[in-house]
């Protein structure tokens, strides 16, 4: 069971997470900022509790789902900010917006643009530390549908063999894009292809961030102790459309419903308030403490200059 | 060219509709490409028409263009999408090793009819889902690429490209999708190998297609007004090419440009800059100006890609410095 | 069982390939044709008794190693010996050499030069045989070592949604070039992977010829009948080196003896013999045949020039 | 030049072996390098000096070069190995995608200090494992192109690529693995971006690496006995490319010939040609011949490949045209 310091610690990056994307999502919906997101509404509950059960220099793949794994790593909402609007002061400077989010101190290694890059990066990224004697781990998120790029079976195999340590932190929403998992995955549950690896496999509640942080805990135990890569699939629900501009005419309003439905913030928020760790007043007081972040942020951001066009031409080399 | 205007995305749809409809051995498949329609929109209503035969696939490229490879083997045209010209890498094998070689290998013992349709070009989506990656299909033999600039190209090469039995990549671009221009009525097939002069002119020959051609073409009428009348020929597709058109019009001029939208080094300006060295170095009055993405990848900021992108004033600027 | 008919036809096709592949082995050492050859020694009674349990029509993909499949399909050692040597009468004029003996009207599709590419053009001419009303099953030939590529995940999960009339045979002889299965592959049984999927898979002895044919036969049914996929992984001994000029400093000589001891081709010759099918004098006079008709492809096709140099510019496009 | 005469096979391995001994953060990986040493020997050895740092993977080409991304990032500095110079396709999204992007991406946040070797080139091998590619690599910006001829310049240019923070394309040919020539002793590193005149001569600058190189060698010496000598310029790597050493030369003798074992469309000829119109218009007297592979994929017998790829009698006789 999550410790109460560290619970709150969940529920404090959660709303900080869902207060940013719809803040730069009502702006990106009025042209303000580039609509290039995906929002993560109803994943990051999940995402922040799996990483808050690693080091905080662990090293991490992400993916395009929403800001929680920047938060949860403790990049500020300026800097994603500034990087989703291309402004002075973010980590790409304009280069690679909001899909390329880096700060190796903090273990936030990027992104492949391409979905599924990530799995034979993070291979290397995990036997590089290994190698180099640090006794990080590895983490890999992506999706459902990009578990289905040849690069997952390439990496999989090689981090069982190898005993990388390595987690394969799958986020299935039962989406991908307008596909529903049952039409682009032959396995109801993408865990079960652990076992063609010789890798454990565990399907845990993403909604439920004791689960998430138990599996992620265990795994990454597993794989510091040098037991190797465990695959996890976190079952998320898919609350918000793809991307920003999609109306999803591919999808039954009774499914966006039921995601809705099993939206993990709000059932947090109850947790914490049953647990007695916060009571309305904190909670209120929480929400405040965040818009005045996001305030502060949003107004520092946006007042700042594009980045100048003549960094296009700096970065491609040393 | 006459008949009702359409939009791009729609005469590529058109054709797609028609083909399907012609002809049962016809394919259609991709990401998103069934119930979605397609990211951009392009296949939108043809699952609802022609049913299973336009399907979706999991994210998974190199499937998706191997498929087509094996399905046009056994006698089917697919049609499939990648979703940006950027994934002919996440399919290397398959682009360039089998639909460039099988025939070949095989000593021609089957046909490909395949085509792989994908969207190119454009700002804001960054170094992996922007790059117009024509230069490098263009140096692979046995494969025929397509870049069309206007809906009625669209419609014609990507029906020809259909209904031929060699493997096409057509490179649909981003920012032309909204673009509406006439589309002749009935059956609209265009030749390969054809360009076409978009605009007469006698002191330079600029070559662009796609977006660069529309550049092209404003900054050909900017030019106008000092007098400095450009002929603006749009290639339409890069294999096979046409070389007497590029000849003819250089040799007629004395001067060429070419604009695109990647990298310089090894462009398709440098394999142009090479033919008229071959073709029309007597001819040629000054050297060939090549403008195109100085070398590095493509940005995500719209504006750091407009500073590396030639643009219109770029464009007014290389012309005059060549011809003035 | 087997009837004894095709028992018998198995062996002749069985001693032809070994023959055919000996003599090819000895004049390439010698240097009279080209070294570009993989023996299938050992391997080619199970790929013989799985293309015996498909109809021949049924479309293949084979593998790199050994004639075998091309005999079982009724390709003469001429034709093969024509496309091994460059010389006219093969099928494929010295563009693709041994690796692309190709004869459509037979099923005999190709190979992928890049190993593994098989897997995705498999899919391919699977759907494609159904989707035009042919009732054909596909069959895709391959090496364990082949199995760790992308391609084999993405076609097996799109297969098995699909479900595709197509049969995935890995001939797993335990080695990828100089890399041993257990270096290189995760688990012990390739079959295994095939629960990640949804589809079955089997394991089978592919040195005796019944129960390849069994798997195959099996697999073929649920394929015609609408069923789907079928991984068959048959275990096999790599009798020989990898390539010709292979000296196998990586291999321990106990190794190969235990290969050697499992080479299929005595078990089968005793087996006919114990079954009363076949004598000591018709075992003789099949050799003697063989022998006849390998005589003479063979000198037919060394009298032969090489194919015209100007072949090299033909065959691109229609 | 001077130091014992080494193999180009061997001059590899030293200089694999040496960044082993040196830096404890180079790893070496690939297909069948570590117990078998490689399918064409370069590595042999190096397992059993240098243990686990030298290791096999399965055969996975995305993971073979995706690792190599991953593991740069951090600070290792890997040197992997794909079998065959045509693989950068079958890890194509890595190489294209990832090697090439990265950096820039992550706008310079880590260095990709990783090298790719493979072997390119030759006759025998087919369509998929035969092809020189480095026009599709020179295309591409954020990767770094070497091409190797001697094997002084193979050992101090894979250090070299060892050494930098860039991640490295190196092709080796596999004609050139069996030769022999002088290595200096010692810590030897070259420079990149420095072509190299192999033969001095003022009538034509014939530029070719590798096995087209030893062509044109011979071809300048039967040139010479009719009187015509010809400069040859080794660029030993295509990114960075020596544009001063090349135009200074074509600027002396006035006409060039470019030789190379690709399809002539877009091969690296092609680039040649046009930084030549750019740079050395008025000193060109005749225009640039580009020899290549006419534009068919590379077929297995070797004496069909033979009909394709430049010999020196086409070298000869290319260059008998222009100049005389
Ligand atoms: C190789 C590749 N194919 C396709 C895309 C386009 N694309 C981006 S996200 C996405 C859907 C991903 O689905 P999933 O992995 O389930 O993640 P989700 O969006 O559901 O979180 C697609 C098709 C891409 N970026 N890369
Ligand atoms: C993509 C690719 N990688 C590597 C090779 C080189 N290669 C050819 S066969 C082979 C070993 C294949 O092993 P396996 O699949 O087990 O087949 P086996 O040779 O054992 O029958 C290798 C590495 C290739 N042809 N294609
Ligand atoms: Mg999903
Ligand atoms: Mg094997």
């Amino acid at each position: 069971m999550l410790p109460a310091e560290l619970r709150l610690r969940i529920l404090r990056t959660a709303v900080l997470t869902r207060r940013f994307e719809e803040r730069a999502a009502r702006l990106a919906r009025a042209g303000a900022i580039p609509a290039a997101i995906h929002l993560g509404t109803g994943q990051e509950v999940g995402q922040i509790a799996a990483l808050a059960a690693l080091r905080p220099d662990d090293p991490m793949l992400y993916g395009h789902r929403g800001a929680g794994y920047w938060f949860a790593r403790g990049i500020s909402p300026a800097t994603v900010l500034a990087d989703i609007a291309y402004r002075e002061g973010g980590t790409n400077r304009g280069k690679g917006g909001v899909m390329h989010v880096v700060d190796p101190a903090r273990g936030v290694l990027g992104e492949s643009g391409t979905v599924g890059g990530n799995f034979v990066l993070g291979a290397g990224i995990a036997f590089a530390d290994r190698q180099l004697g640090r006794d990080t781990v590895t983490i890999v998120f992506f999706g459902d549908g990009t578990s289905n790029r040849g690069q997952f079976h390439e990496a999989a195999n090689f981090a069982a063999i190898a005993r990388l340590p390595l987690v394969l932190f799958c986020e299935n929403n039962g989406w991908g894009l307008s596909v529903p998992a049952s039409v682009s995955t032959s396995v109801d549950d993408i865990a079960t292809r652990a076992a063609g690896y010789g890798m454990p496999g565990v399907v845990v509640d993403g909604c439920d961030p004791d689960a998430v942080f138990a599996a992620v805990a265990a795994a990454a135990a597993r794989a510091r102790a040098g037991g190797g890569p465990t695959l996890i699939e976190a079952k998320v629900p898919r609350i918000p459309a793809h991307f920003l501009g999609d109306k999803e005419h591919y999808r039954t309003d009774a499914d966006r419903q039921a995601a809705v439905d099993r939206d993990p913030l709000p059932r947090l928020v109850a947790d914490v308030r049953a647990r007695g760790l916060l009571d309305d007043d904190g909670l209120a007081a929480l929400e405040a403490e965040v818009a005045a972040e996001l305030d502060a942020a949003f107004d520092d951001v946006l007042a700042r200059p594009l980045v100048a066009p003549a960094t296009a031409f700096e970065g491609l080399y040393p | 060219m006459s008949g009702p205007d359409v939009k791009y995305a729609h005469a590529l749809r058109a054709a797609l509709d028609r083909a399907l409809a012609d002809d049962p051995r016809v394919v259609v498949f991709g990401e998103d490409v069934a119930v979605a329609g397609g990211i951009f929109g392009v296949t939108r209503g043809l699952h609802a028409t022609h049913g299973d035969r336009v399907f979706d696939t999991p994210i998974s490229e190199n499937l998706i263009v191997g498929m087509a490879v094996g399905m046009a083997m056994r006698g089917l045209r697919p049609v499939a999408e990648l979703q940006y010209a950027d994934f002919v890498f996440s399919a290397g094998d398959e682009v360039f090793l089998k639909a460039a070689t099988w025939r070949y290998s095989h000593d021609g013992a089957v046909d490909l009819p395949m085509v792989v349709r994908m969207a190119c070009g454009g700002g804001g989506f960054g170094p992996e889902h922007s790059q117009c990656t024509e230069a490098y299909l263009m140096h692979t033999p046995g494969l025929r690429v397509a870049v069309p600039s206007t809906p009625a190209d669209a419609q014609g090469i990507l029906t020809a490209a259909i209904r031929s039995d060699e493997p096409w990549f057509v490179l649909e671009h981003k920012y032309l999708y909204g673009t509406s221009g006439p589309v002749p009525e009935g059956d609209h097939v265009a030749e390969p190998g054809r360009a076409v002069i978009r605009r007469r002119g006698e002191h330079v020959t600029i070559v662009a297609w796609q977006d660069m051609l529309r550049r092209a073409l404003a900054a050909a009428e900017v030019l106008s007004d000092d007098g400095i009348e450009a002929e603006v020929l749009d290639p339409v597709t890069l294999d096979p090419f046409d070389l007497d058109t590029l000849v003819g019009s250089v040799r007629r001029t004395g001067a060429c440009v070419v604009v695109e939208e990647a990298p310089v080094t090894l462009g398709v300006g440098a394999e142009i800059g090479a033919l008229l060295m071959e073709h029309a170095f007597g001819w040629l009055d000054r050297p060939l100006v090549r403008l195109g993405i100085p070398d590095v990848p493509v940005p995500t900021a719209e504006h750091l890609v407009a500073a590396l992108v030639p643009s219109v004033d770029d464009i007014v600027a290389a012309v005059r410095r060549q011809v003035g």
